[in-house]
């Protein structure tokens, strides 16, 4: 098995996908000859050449419309965002025009867009947002936020191969951060299926993405004053994995749900509902919220860490919720 | 892949390259160019709307030329008269069928509202009857007479009106807001203006990938083209080169807004200059110009030779929607378009002018066409309501419920000799 | 006082605001001469001109744009969205460009985008919807769903007056349906408060907008089965009224979420994660939700009213947790 | 209100109105249309840039005349001598800014990226230096000498590089990404491209509704314009004759995209007849043909005639960003470009054409730069960083945190007579 970055495992997965099924190509931003801003496509255009590694004008609602028509063809269009922050300049294409296709009238829509998103890299206010969100409270789409390069790549091919419009979250402080083993034969990661990273017995970090590490990081930390977390990766927020979260709680009664974005109306809200629902009675403590605050993510550094969940504040909730 | 040449004269000719572009140093004469706009109108209505206080009141009030004679019918380049009766006879269809629907509509038998395309049966049925099988199209909410052109019945639509559970949504969406991407190629609209034109230019964009150079027919207001996707959408088209047929639907009016109020240039095929795609001026009540200049543009489209915007000129002569009595239009406006009315011009043209019909076949046609809407209409109303519970499910494409193949065949790949490497470039933020 | 139906209700407070203040204007499609969609406008052309009414092209984003714009002048522009369902079509100009302005560069943006939303009212996929919780999960904005005639009023003119960018849904069954008190004095409610419309002490159902009808009709069949029902009414969903949702949940120690948007990601979560953080203690029983289904709204009237909360849906699920 | 008319001539005329347009029935040459876009260049470059293919990989190619002279400046019809110098004074602190934060990026003072107007200063300066003070402005990245011209200091961009507490944003945003309504008139950009326009266009509304006729200037780059609410504000302007000033800055990229990819007409000028208002074309390299064309736009706008569309020709001489090294760019481009240096040209015409400055007054002056930007430097440098706290607070505008008042004054309001009546009128769904 090879050890890959994070960004390498997508873009392997990527190139894989166009090796094996002629109806995948890729359309954005400066994905051809320069290969992306982030280098994800990097090459691909001597590969698979300009018709399948097409450069677009700048106009997020074209690039996603013209996948969306490409796709009612049988073709599995891959769109990339040059940073997710510009994912709400197509907004109406995605949540009127592909979401609601397949249920209105029964057409599926068998792309991928995906991205950079996330903190963490002093990208400031307009390149640093995790939007999802707005995705997951929008029936019709798949919403998937890899943690590792082992799942970034199963991942992104499995939404390749999906029939329903999947919406790929790709954090940007894990492209070159992270290396993982990833294996050389092809394998899909499912879609919806979370994942325990850490098994434990004294209460559940429920999290995904970047915050997987931080919530590993905090373990670790745990370990030394006697508290055994389990750290639950979603890996998809949406549809999400209703028995893992329910399972996970009521094996240890307490629960932390950490998230990057703003606090208010984010995915904490939703997995505490369904905590409610599923786990009400296992529950011995009330659950814990850490996620970013409720503002645009500031630029400065110092600003930007203080906005940003910390390890130091897992580590004290993770102490008072065990106190509890 | 090569691109266009930034400067020298533009390769494709039916539309409005520039044609004279004469660039000398410090000569203010050099500041003129010279673009070919290809009006096919035998008429050009000199009239605009402005706003009046009228007392405590606004109003709107129409100054121009209102009495000019109506133009003759000018004659098809390409249709013969057996084609000509079926255009017409679908437009007989597209206006009874929306009779039918006002009345049923008036007898509560309609859920929500109802859209006329009234006064534009010409505009939407010979553009469509200008596709080929294997073109794609998708209706806006004036275009239900392209429906029944692209082989969908009336009494699909009667049931999307309905809500039935037969209708093509099976009661999810109404109006003409369905698709087909099996037999019709159609792709549904949704109510948001412009969105469509970017995903036309998607499914043309996915046929040519598929070694399929197809024409995607769509259409959009004088009022929905001011937004900003439509332009996103035609400069996908324009720059890849792609088979968009764009009908600019300019019928005075987007709601109760007049186009003056819309956009500041004449005509909105003016705006075709600043894509480098040709555009060109229909009058919308003459079936003859509409197909005629649909078909070109379907052709360019058929020779790769990528997008068309076409003007068609006319009027809505209903309010925006059957609860809207457009007390707000000048009268005599209507009445001018009144004299246009594509279906009374066509009639004389096929009766009188080319004695294609006799008044007898007339007669029996428009015969023929009501008893088949009344047909479609007793179809729509017996089909029963959906349950409740059919609300459930398909949010999902699950396993099994579609085989998605390549709808012109699988596309033929053309490998670079590079393999995978890693990259270790330079990055945006680290 | 007068009795007014909503509609009035929102367009008196408009136009008094107008009368009051030259500053404020309205900006929108078709609000001239025609008086809007829903005629929220009529008449105010003839009496305020065009200048300060004014038909725009249609383009949301330019709407909201030109609004923003205005308003950093000193303007307080009330911008009509015709229907709510098209405000993802200027979701990148709210969101990234209005919402974020005062706390990036400190500049404030004192407009108003108001329009109709919701269901009940066959309007279909694209003329039902309600995408208030976008605007929640949105730092800086300030988002008002009323239920009254009087509240509606005002709120409409709290919202002019508020020196920040306020999104204002009118629930469009309200419209007309509903009357009520509504003083000829000048007032305003305040935003940002919640307000208890029925006092009860077995269970408290937490909601807002149209679903406030929905939750005392419910109340008084329960009567009839000796359940007393409380019934908070948000007002505005962002910022929430933490203290009183807390309040009433120490109160009943049951508490129901009631909203009529999709269920996933949508503001019962929200809530439900605020009991947890502010009452865990006080919970008798797992936090009910009841609310849309997680689809598009469907247009046909049985598949609508399936989808929709259903007075008698709220009636079980409220005998249910009485007897949790 | 009155709405312009439909037909017969426009009003306006600085720009691209039609200037000759025959409809005769049925003859072809009726479709041509002559429109008149000002070209102040005095040369045309002409080539064009390719995708290839070499071996594995595909490159750009660029093919044409690249080695024509370079032309001279051309003399303001405005500009006298000072003003001029005082251009160039701006132009020199804007690169010598740029390298300062070069140097400071090297050095690891910068947080994120740095952006260059390198090759655009002449653009960026000699056009906000054609606004009167109470007009508004907004820069975009590559314009942070806008804001030297327009009374910032070089230390506020740099401090918003290096994220300091004292920065104009207090840290919270960095590069030009900064406003003040109160003082300068200058609206904060955000990093998505488009979304300024309509909001300068309403700014011009707001200022119109106060009885001020201001002009907006903001920038649009050859890519950025491609997003469709650059559509929507022009549009916006154009309907409600908006003082808008929209400089198009075509410099040939758009990140690693060729404008040949972006957009399919010939000169982007070309989209202004779509929209009614005028279209210039100025080589952006030109000091004086930025200001003159910018400044009549300035007067039209002044005098309540609307806006106005000016295409700034030009080349971005670095990557997109600091991390970029713009290896996709064809070398020979570069070079026709370098030869073209804004500054070199300018001082060429100060110092030897027109004799304005001597040898000494121009080092002098170059020297006096090189003390201001170091002095700046150190200010910014010494800003220390915000504390973590400050992250807190300002998302919503609390009482007592600003009191909002018309800037130009208290709109005068004319009112109808007609009193609040109750509406019963028919409505889109019940
Ligand atoms: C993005 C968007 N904004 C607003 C609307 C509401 N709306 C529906 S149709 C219409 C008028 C459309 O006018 P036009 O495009 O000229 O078409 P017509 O009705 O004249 O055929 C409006 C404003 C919409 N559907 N989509
Ligand atoms: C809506 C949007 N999409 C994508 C981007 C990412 N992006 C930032 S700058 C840029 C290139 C801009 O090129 P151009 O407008 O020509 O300006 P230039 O850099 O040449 O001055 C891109 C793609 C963005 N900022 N906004
Ligand atoms: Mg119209
Ligand atoms: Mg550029």
């Amino acid at each position: 098995m090879a050890q890959l970055t994070y960004l390498e495992a997508i873009r392997q997965g990527i190139w894989e996908e166009m090796e094996r099924d002629p109806t995948v190509f890729c359309l954005g931003e400066d994905i051809g000859i320069y290969g992306g801003a982030f280098k994800v496509t990097d090459g691909f255009i001597g590969r698979f050449g300009a018709e399948r590694v097409i450069d677009t004008p700048i106009a997020e609602s074209a690039i996603v419309g013209a996948a969306f028509g490409a796709s009612l063809t049988g073709m599995r269009p891959v769109a990339e965002f040059q940073f997710m922050d510009f994912i709400p300049c197509a907004m109406n294409q995605i949540s009127n025009m592909v979401a609601k296709t397949h249920y209105l009238w029964g057409a599926p829509a068998p792309l991928v867009l995906r991205g950079p998103s996330g903190g963490y890299v002093h990208g400031g206010p307009f390149h640093s947002q995790n939007p999802e969100m707005w995705f997951v409270h929008n029936p019709g789409l798949k919403v998937i936020c890899p943690a590792t390069p082992y799942d970034a790549k199963g991942l992104i091919k499995a939404a390749i191969r999906d029939n329903n419009p999947c919406i790929f979250f790709e954090h940007k402080y894990l492209y070159r951060r992270i290396k993982g083993e990833v294996p050389s034969e092809d394998y899909v990661v499912p879609i919806g299926k979370a994942n325990i990273v850490r098994e434990g017995s004294n209460l559940s970090i429920i999290t995904y993405a970047a915050m997987v590490h931080s919530a590993l990081e905090a373990a670790e930390v745990l370990k030394n004053d006697g508290i055994d977390v389990e750290i639950l990766d979603l890996r998809t927020v949406s549809p999400l994995d209703r028995e893992a979260i329910a399972a996970t709680v009521r094996k240890t009664n307490k629960v932390i749900i950490l998230h990057e974005h703003s606090r208010t109306g984010g995915l904490a809200g939703e997995i505490a509902a369904m905590i409610n629902e599923e786990a009400f009675d296992s529950l011995d403590g009330p659950i814990v919220r850490i996620t970013g605050l409720d503002s645009a993510v500031p630029f400065s550094p110092p600003q930007e860490e203080f906005f940003l969940p910390k390890v130091s504040e897992i580590v004290n909730e993770a102490r008072k919720l065990k106190a509890y | 892949m090569a691109i266009k040449k930034k400067s020298g004269s533009k390769a494709s000719s039916n539309g409005n390259r520039t044609v004279n572009k004469a660039h000398t140093n410090g000569n203010r004469n050099s500041s003129l160019r010279q673009y070919e706009i290809p009006d096919y109108r035998l008429e050009h209505p000199n009239f605009s709307v402005h706003q009046v206080r009228k007392g405590d009141e606004m109003r709107y009030e129409v100054t121009g030329d209102l009495d000019t004679p109506v133009p003759p019918i000018r004659d098809s380049k390409y249709l013969d008269k057996k084609q000509c009766i079926e255009i017409y006879r679908y437009m007989l269809l597209n206006r009874r069928m929306e009779t039918a629907l006002e009345n049923l509509y008036k007898q509560g038998k309609v859920v929500g509202g109802v859209y006329f395309g009234l006064g534009q049966e010409a505009c939407s049925c010979a553009s469509a009857y200008a596709l080929d099988k294997d073109d794609w199209f998708a209706p806006m909410i004036r275009n239900q007479g392209s429906l029944l052109v692209r082989g969908f019945r009336a009494s699909d639509t009667m049931m999307q009106y309905m809500a039935k559970a037969g209708s093509p949504t099976k009661g999810r969406d109404g109006t003409s807001h369905f698709g087909d991407i099996e037999k019709r190629n159609m792709v549904s609209p949704i109510s948001m203006l412009g969105d469509l034109i970017p995903v036309m230019s998607g499914v043309a964009l996915g046929a040519r990938l598929q070694g399929r150079d197809v024409a995607v027919l769509t259409y959009i207001g004088d009022g929905g083209q001011s937004t900003g996707v439509t332009y996103e959408g035609i400069n996908f088209a324009a720059v890849q080169n792609l088979g968009l047929v764009l009908i600019v639907e300019s019928n005075e009016w987007a709601y109760s807004t007049p186009s003056e109020m819309q956009f500041k240039c004449t005509d909105l095929a003016e705006r075709a200059i600043g894509y480098g795609i040709p555009g060109v001026i229909v009058d919308g009540t003459d079936a003859c110009q509409v197909y005629d200049a649909t078909r070109e543009a379907v052709e360019r489209a058929h020779r790769g030779e990528g997008a068309t915007m076409i003007e068609a000129k006319m009027m809505r002569m209903k309010g925006h929607a059957i609860h809207d009595a457009a007390t707000y239009v000048p009268k005599p406006l209507f009445d001018f378009w009144k004299r246009r009315d594509p279906i009374a011009r066509f009639e004389n043209y096929l009766v009188r002018e080319t004695k294609w019909l006799s008044a007898k076949e007339n007669a029996d046609l428009i015969a023929e066409v009501e008893k088949i809407i009344e047909a479609e209409r007793e179809i729509a109303v017996n089909s029963p309501m959906p349950t409740p519970e059919s609300a459930l499910g398909g949010v999902y494409c699950e396993d099994g419920c579609h085989a998605i193949k390549p709808k012109y065949g699988m596309p033929k790949v053309r490998k670079g000799s590079g393999g995978f490497k890693e990259t270790e470039a330079a990055v945006h933020l680290k």
